[in-house]
């Protein structure tokens, strides 16, 4: 009579049917897998000669671009909005059990790691004057990893320290530790969280719901880069914030989703406070001039900046001082970040199938590259609004995304994109 | 290959071989002159650039002002190659005094063409043939003297034909007979194509022959690579060349064959037809590393180790069995002599192989003539 | 985001795209002034081009004029063009189409210039933002052509003061050379020095030069500027003067060592003030040094 | 003012001849404490100064022991305490201070009344920093492992320069290390527990259930009858707990094979196992005022309602079979659903789990303590609750219906770009030696059309005549190239033979070693000096002017080293000095014109800090 028995048999059977199932993956070769993981074979693509050829991902990655492209400029191009130029960044990443899947590969830890690396390094080439910070989850459990900080590698060396995945993730606990950071931070100082998140739920202390709120009233701006799929609390907590949510497909996707976030943001305005930030312009040392510098505390001869105000002497800029706190700054790393104030508007498609289609440009007005497919009918390529200039794909988003500047505008004596409203 | 590279160091080794008054005289050729300059080192380039119009000499020392530390070396090699190629001479206050080895006139060359390529490659198969060719040429040219040709004549029309530009026709009867029969031998070298119009013909010069003036290096022969291995023996090349696919056919078993991807197998059977043909593992793995797809030759190995391996294991297996002269002997009248045989075979160590029931053996032939003196004792 | 393929295959294979400062007013100013002459510049450069060629095979120049009213592509060396029957004896074919190009270039910025009435006359400075633009695209698209290129440089021949109006896309342009590791360099030939290209040669690692003798220009071309990169490893260039990296402030243009940055649009001041003169922002928290303190407590100041 | 305590690594002796036994001593004002490292050691003191009379020690010398003596008062109880050192510049540290120490107490004895020394002791309390030994242990750690940072804090601290917080306070990384700083996270209730269940070898009737700690706190949070018979039964003593928790079990284990009829026959033979049994009464009575809490989102037993949920496969339910559906066993049901919707509302309510409480009886009545603090504040959280349900209605619309919640941009107008241009070029230039203005227009008398028939006609020349050739003459070929050349060479030159060998290692060891101490020292006051500023109370301004003086004395010091070294060193010294005078001098300048501004304000405002 004794249920017991159905369930312990139930139990077994059970166990029994997901060995099997791990046989099968493990009958596969590793060559196998990795067709079977990748699914390279949609990748193949045939040209109109029936030629065979690696699907065209300059195409693709450029229908991407312009998708983003239009969603940024749908609000930028209007007016000119002003820019978070002046960033406080924490990223957070989700090391929790999660992390270890390996639908990425060799698994989402070191995907997101590798890919951090990558956005740590843009996001301090388009934003000099930011800082960074990085926070990892374990074990229900958010760490500080790094301190705000201006320098790359310290941020990237602590990373590749610390991987290594366990426990549930807690998305309340990581908003929390970072809240009470970000608080103290300057008011000018855009606050925004990155949080990488690979873990399908949450297991937190207490109610995330008056979290995300305490993080909306110290206008802390979070955004989500989902690596598993969809979750309602995270879309919750940046539509609450005014962030954005993402959720990567692949690698690829990934990678491209964290360098959206490498731009600075365009200012929310409630979130706005504008003030003046006191920054010291060293001067570079004259050669010849001994001094011990005092971040590396050896002997440097020439070269270095000095600090305006302490005297202390630094090796590169911009930096803090060590001394005196005193931001240093070269004018350079100001001019870096001008461009992001004059924004250049998205270029236009041109449709190939225009009445007098022959008469168009038939090569790239910034490379050179022909514009013209075989048989001369005209090939893909857009226009840019201000010039009419035509450029071909790739240019196009040189331009927007590396150059910012119009070739063509630039080659005209009149119409400068820059001059004024 | 190892033995073309050993000999055939590059083409300005022989020019700078040559005596002096040949070398001299051979100066006077524009088209050496630029030859030369484009065989030197980069910085010797930058060297006689910047001292072209210097005529006064220049002190070493002031050369070396130039020079940062860890550059001395290359330094040196370059200043010895100017010295060496008499664009620089020493002059006794330990000075190089420049010469002017080219004029201000030089036109521009134009770029190469696919088919020629072809039509030049095809006499040209595994091996790097920028290597094999210096190698020929070098041979051409040292015996040159035995047919009684000048080799500084042969060498400086050499260089000139390698400034002509590829693909364009020239009339053969702008030449002097004995470039027109080194020319039928250049055409059967596939550095030239010679074409018999109604009344005159023209040689058209091949990309082998403009790259005759360049040094060998990897970099002036090397182009994109089209060929992909799996671990799985499994080898795809992206290619519409019949070449190409010609080429694979020698050591894979090509499978099915698209526009313009050849999709094969390296097999067993595969391979030895390739051994059998003398073509060396190394050589086959060294063409699959050397045309690696860009995709595949980012990483390392650029192909499969397993697959590597595997070729030369294979290559090896031919040479695994060993041939020793032997007699067979059988028919013994009973079976302790047989026994006694084989031991004694056994003994000396000459036993290849017995069968008791049979009653046989198999005894090195060394042993011969042991045996039968023994055999005959059983009697 | 451009990342540069380093996979180079030879040393010293070269690309140089060189902007030519075609602003008619440096010459005829200049013609008044020195004794250096267009004719003569002409010849140093095409020689320095024709030699560049002649260094290596695959040696690559591309010329881009640099004018008053427009910029555009003079000659490319890669680009394919049918063989002139003849050649004329006395000069090269580069030369020939170098020249032909630039007599046409000249007619076509001078009709712009007629289009958009006396602007130049007011500036007198070439459009160098446009030509560094050209030039980098060209550039981008020599690093998507493979893994094996040429290592492109630019040089700028440039002779025109430098265009205010044109500092941001200047400054992007380096900025984006210098991501994609192109060294700028710069042989300024006119009578001033240009603070746009002192700056872009040292933020790109290029070399900026100023010869004192214009007569021997294409000695100066041939000893520094026709370098490969790849040589540059072992010699020793002409180092960048010290660049001054303070700036001045938009109050009185007065060059400061201190100064407070307006957080939106990085205007400089060298006091405080309470409205933003350029983006007409108000500041929200009056006094500094609270701001100051601010940082100061993030800075791990000892709490007492 | 003296710093407030010292903290050495020593080995208390019983005798001098006792190998002793090492440990920590920590001197405050008062006290001093001796902490052995081994834990099971026995000797622990924790000694009054008062007790203590006078102290020894032993002379310096280098086979000689650094020892302390603390001889203790012979009318309080004789004896005293031997403290060996590793080194005597330790020893001499706490010796110096004993007797500080003794001294201050002898003078209280002879006068207590003495109010100079009771306001000095009162201004000694201000800032007496109270530590854990283990805090003490790390920064001892630190100093032992750091020579520079010992260096650093015998001149500063003990130096009564910086006060031990003040050192310690720049170097909470330091401190920090590994454990992060922040206030303790609190680790979530994991829902798993109530998917796990038993675990069963498929051959015996046993079926075993785990218990954790945290599990078992997890029910008492979750199932408040459960909690209340444990306090019933077990606390009071009627029960031993492994019955407790076997009933426990058992009942679970009928829930979950969903046997009612089987739960209600042993429910009726066992009172006890009743009470798991039966719903959870508690909770029924609670559910009214729960449900306020439950999050509406989270509220699985809402849609049950809905028939999808009874589609096979469903999964929501435990087992695939449908409920059996006789009234009377109703009570002896439990679904999935309640247990989420409880574990969600406990969840929302902030429970977490603070595991290490010991035995499960103290983790329940604490929570039981806890109950009741809730129930106290429960009016006050009403509000609270009023916005959260306020929330959750916006939550529950439906994502499509809801208006596109972007917020507005901050607009930026830009008047005129060219102002950056000026701002950075213009002193660009002025370095180049251009006295000229940066955009000084071409004098040129021609217009444009002259100008462009020049130019081209100028080509027009250069096509027929081709080019000039030579294009170079040699003589200006040569001149240039020297000129290059002897530029190169000068620089080289002024660069120094090689710029990889540092400046300091040429120096002699002793000079750079002084250098860099001082360097060193140097940075260390600049840091809490610049810190200081703006100066916001007393505190900081005794401080500042604490610092200044301890640089004007490393200032002169600087002075005298470069007068000592010998005289080939002496360009080297001087230049390698001279950046650090700067520094100091550019402190003393800052210092000045505050104290200027603030002697300013203090005639208009009273307290004379900003």
């Amino acid at each position: 009579m004794d249920p017991r028995f159905n369930v312990a048999e139930k139990r077994q059977l059970n166990g029994e049917e997901e060995e099997e199932e791990e046989d099968d993956e493990n009958n596969m070769e590793a060559w196998e897998r990795a067709y079977a993981d990748e699914r390279s074979w949609e990748s193949l693509q045939e040209d109109e000669s029936g030629l065979l050829r690696a699907i065209d991902s300059n195409a693709l990655h450029h229908a991407q671009y312009r998708r983003r492209l239009r969603s940024l400029s749908t609000v930028s191009t209007a007016t000119r909005i002003q820019k978070g130029l002046i960033r406080y960044l924490y990223v957070v990443i989700d090391f929790s059990r999660a992390a270890s899947e390996t639908d990425f590969k060799p698994s989402r830890m070191a995907v997101a790691a590798k890919h951090v690396e990558a956005f740590i390094r843009e996001f301090f080439d388009q934003n000099p004057l930011s800082h960074i910070a990085l926070i990892t989850i374990r074990d229900g459990v958010a760490q500080c990893l790094t301190d705000l900080g201006g320098s790359p590698d310290s941020h990237i060396k602590a990373l590749m320290g610390k991987l290594g995945c366990s426990g549930d993730s807690s998305l309340q606990n990581a908003l929390d530790l970072v809240h009470g950071y970000l608080n103290q931070i300057p008011s000018y100082g855009h606050r925004e969280v990155l949080i990488l998140y690979s873990a399908l739920s949450t297991c937190d202390p207490g109610d995330i719901m008056e979290t995300i709120q305490k993080c909306k009233n110290s206008k802390i701006r979070c955004s989500v880069v989902g690596l598993s799929a969809e979750i309602y609390i995270c879309r919750h907590l940046c539509q609450e914030t005014g962030g954005t949510y993402t959720v990567a497909m692949d690698e690829a996707h990934m990678k491209e989703l964290l360098l959206e976030h490498a731009p600075p943001p365009p200012a929310i305005a409630e979130f706005a406070v504008s003030n003046l930030i006191k920054m010291g312009f060293p001067q570079r040392a004259a050669e010849g001039v001994v001094s011990i510098c005092s971040c590396h505390k050896e002997a440097k001869v020439g070269g270095g900046y000095t600090c305006p105000r302490c005297k202390a002497r630094v090796c590169e800029l911009p930096t803090e001082c060590q001394i005196c706190g005193l931001t240093l700054v070269s004018s350079p790393h100001l001019a870096r970040s001008y461009h992001h104030l004059f924004p250049i508007t998205p270029f236009n498609d041109v449709s190939p199938t225009l009445p007098n289609s022959h008469k168009l440009p038939r090569a790239c007005f910034g490379c050179q590259q022909p514009l013209i497919q075989s048989g001369n009918k005209p090939g893909l390529r857009v226009a840019c609004p201000n010039c009419n200039q035509h450029f071909c794909l790739d240019c196009d988003i040189y331009i927007h995304e590396s150059l910012h500047n119009c070739p063509g505008c630039e080659s005209q004596r009149n119409s400068k994109p820059v001059t004024g409203e | 290959m190892p033995q073309v590279r050993i000999i055939a160091k590059n083409f300005m080794d022989m020019v700078a071989a040559l005596p002096e008054l040949k070398l001299d005289k051979l100066y006077e050729n524009t088209f050496i002159c630029e030859a030369v300059l484009r065989s030197l080192p980069p910085l010797a380039k930058k060297y006689v650039l910047q001292l072209l119009f210097i005529d006064a000499p220049v002190t070493a020392k002031s050369m070396e002002e130039w020079v940062l530390a860890d550059g001395l070396s290359k330094h040196r090699v370059a200043i010895d190659r100017l010295i060496q190629l008499r664009v620089f001479l020493e002059t006794t206050e330990s000075g190089a005094l420049p010469r002017e080895p080219m004029p201000s006139n030089i036109t521009v060359r134009l770029p190469t063409l696919e088919e020629l390529d072809v039509y030049a490659l095809e006499q040209w198969e595994l091996m790097d043939t920028n290597a094999q060719l210096w190698y020929i040429m070098r041979e051409y040219i040292s015996n040159s003297e035995d047919r009684g040709e000048d080799p500084a004549d042969l060498i400086s029309f050499l260089l000139e034909l390698s400034f002509h530009a590829t693909g364009q026709a020239y009339n053969l009867n702008t030449l002097i007979d004995v470039q027109m029969h080194t020319l039928k031998d250049l055409a059967d070298l596939g550095l030239v194509k010679l074409q018999q119009g109604r009344k005159e013909s023209w040689f058209i010069p091949t990309k082998l022959a403009t790259n005759l003036s360049m040094s060998l290096t990897d970099s002036s022969a090397r182009k994109e690579g089209f060929v992909v291995v799996e671990t799985n023996f499994r080898l795809y090349a992206y290619s519409t060349s019949k070449l190409h696919s010609e080429i694979l056919r020698l050591f894979a078993r090509v499978e099915y064959q698209l526009p313009n991807l050849i999709v094969g197998a390296i097999t067993k059977e595969s391979l030895y037809n390739a051994f059998e043909n003398g073509i060396t593992a190394e050589q086959i793995i060294s063409f699959l590393q050397q045309n690696a797809h860009p995709r595949v030759a980012e990483r390392t190995p650029s192909v499969p180790e397993n697959v590597t391996d595997q070729i030369r294991l294979w290559e090896t297996d031919l040479n695994r069995v060993e041939i020793t002269p032997a007699h067979f002997y059988d028919e013994f009248l009973s079976k302790d002599v047989f026994e006694g045989a084989s031991d004694y075979a056994r003994e000396n160590g000459g036993l290849l192989w017995e069968d008791s029931k049979k009653m046989r053996l198999v005894v090195n032939a060394e042993m011969h003539a042991q045996m039968r003196e023994y055999l005959r004792r059983q009697k | 985001m451009a990342s540069v393929p380093s996979k180079l295959y030879s040393d010293d294979v070269s690309l140089v795209v060189v902007l030519l400062d075609t602003n008619p007013f440096l010459w005829t100013a200049t013609a008044t002034a020195t004794t250096f002459t267009f004719p003569e510049f002409l010849a140093h450069v095409l020689s320095f081009l024709n030699s560049i060629i002649l260094l290596n095979q695959l040696n690559q120049v591309v010329v881009i004029a640099t004018g008053l009213n427009s910029c555009d592509y003079i000659f490319d060396s890669s680009a394919p063009s049918k063989v002139e029957p003849f050649e004329s004896a006395r000069m090269p074919l580069l030369y020939s189409r170098v020249l032909r190009r630039l007599e046409d270039f000249l007619g076509s910025d001078e009709r712009s210039e007629r289009s958009n009435g006396a602007a130049a006359a007011a500036a007198p400075s070439s459009l160098l933002s446009g030509s560094l633009s050209l030039a980098l695209c060209y550039i981008q698209r020599v690093f998507r052509s493979g893994a094996l290129h040429p290592q492109p440089r630019i040089l700028c021949l440039q002779g025109s003061p430098d265009g205010p109006e044109q500092y941001v896309a200047v400054m992007n342009a380096i900025f984006s050379a210098q991501r994609s590791m192109v060294p700028i360099d710069s042989c300024v030939i006119g009578a001033q020095h240009s603070a746009f290209l002192q700056q872009a040669s040292y933020i790109t690692g290029g070399v900026y030069l100023k010869p004192p003798m214009l007569d021997g220009l294409f000695q100066y071309l041939s000893t520094i500027f026709a370098t490969d990169l790849h040589s540059r490893s072992f010699l020793q260039l002409p180092k960048p003067v010290g660049v001054d990296f303070r700036a001045s402030c938009f109050c009185h243009k007065k060059t400061i060592d201190m100064g407070y940055i307006c957080s939106v649009c990085l205007s400089i001041f060298c006091k405080h003030h309470k409205k933003c003169s350029t983006c007409g922002s108000v500041f929200g928290q009056a006094n500094p040094e609270a701001a100051a303190a601010a940082t100061d407590r993030k800075r791990k100041a000892p709490e007492v | 003012m003296s710093s407030r305590q010292v903290v050495m690594r020593a080995r208390y002796k019983q005798s001098v001849k006792d190998p002793g036994v090492p440990g920590i001593l920590i001197m405050t004002e008062e006290k001093f404490v001796f902490t052995p490292d081994d834990p099971m050691s026995t000797v622990n003191l924790n000694v009054d100064f008062r007790q203590i009379k006078s102290h020894k020690f032993s002379k310096e010398g280098s086979n000689k022991q650094a020892l302390l003596n603390l001889i203790q008062d012979s009318n309080v109880k004789g004896g005293s305490y031997i403290f060996e050192f590793d080194k005597f510049s330790d020893r001499d540290v706490c010796r110096d201070f004993v007797g500080k120490v003794l001294g201050k107490l002898q003078a209280l004895q002879s006068a207590p009344k003495n109010p100079a020394i009771n306001s000095e002791r009162s201004d000694v309390q201000v800032h007496h920093e109270q530590i854990s030994t283990t805090e003490m242990e790390l920064r001892v750690k630190l100093l032992r492992e750091n020579i520079e940072l010992q260096k650093l804090h015998k001149q500063f601290v003990i130096g009564e320069i910086l006060t031990e917080a003040e050192f310690w306070a720049t170097r909470k990384k330091l401190l920090a290390g590994d454990n992060n700083k922040m206030p303790k996270q609190r680790v979530g209730l994991k829902s798993a527990m109530l998917a796990e269940g038993p675990l069963s070898d498929g051959r015996t009737n046993k079926v075993t259930f785990s218990l954790t700690p945290e599990i078992i706190q997890q029910i008492f949070t979750e199932k408040p009858a459960v909690h209340q018979a444990f306090l019933n039964f077990v606390v009071s003593g009627k029960m031993p707990e492994i019955n407790f928790w076997t009933k426990y079990c058992r009942a679970e284990y009928l829930h979950r094979t969903k046997n009612a009829i089987a739960a209600a026959a042993e429910a009726a033979g066992d009172e006890e196992l009743a009470i798991f049994l039966k719903r959870d009464d508690i909770l029924v009575k609670e559910a009214r005022r729960k449900i306020r809490r439950v999050d509406p989102t989270l509220d699985m037993e809402a849609d049950q309602g809905d028939d999808y949920i009874h589609l096979p496969d469903h999964g929501i339910l435990r087992d695939g079979t449908k409920e059996t559906t006789e009234s009377e066993y109703d009570e002896y049901r439990r679904s999935l659903l309640q247990d989420l919707n409880r574990h969600a509302a406990v969840v929302l309510e902030g429970k977490a789990l603070d595991v290490g409480k010991g035995d499960t009886v103290t983790v329940a009545e604490a929570l039981a303590r806890s109950k009741q603090a809730e129930l106290a504040n429960e009016i006050s959280e009403e509000n609270a609750n009023q916005e959260r349900s306020e929330r959750l209605a916006r939550m529950a619309e439906i994502e499509d219906l809801q208006a596109p919640r972007n917020y507005p941009l901050a607009p930026l107008c830009i008047k005129d770009p060219r102002e950056y241009f000026d701002s950075q070029q213009l002193n660009a230039l002025k370095t180049l030696g251009d006295t000229v203005a940066a955009t000084k227009p071409i004098n040129s008398s021609l217009s444009t059309v002259q100008a462009y028939g020049f130019l081209r006609k100028f080509i027009s020349d250069v096509k027929e005549r081709g080019l000039v050739d030579p294009v170079v003459n040699p003589e200006t070929a040569v001149k240039v190239l020297g000129g290059l050349t002897q530029q190169l060479s000068s620089a080289k030159y002024h660069l120094g033979s090689n710029p990889q060998e540092s400046v300091l290692d040429r120096l002699p060891h002793r000079t750079k070693e002084e250098l860099l101490h001082h360097w060193m020292s140097i940075q260390e006051l600049l840091k809490h000096f610049w810190s200081s500023y703006p100066i916001t109370t007393t505190y900081l301004h005794n401080k500042v002017s604490r610092l200044k003086d301890a640089m004007a004395d490393i200032y002169t010091k600087l002075q005298g080293i470069k007068e000592s070294v010998q005289s080939d060193f002496r360009h080297q010294v001087s230049l390698l000095v001279q950046p650090m005078l700067q520094a100091l001098d550019a402190a003393f300048a800052h210092f000045d014109s505050e104290a200027q501004k603030r002697s300013a304000r203090t005639g208009e405002r009273p307290n004379g800090f900003v």
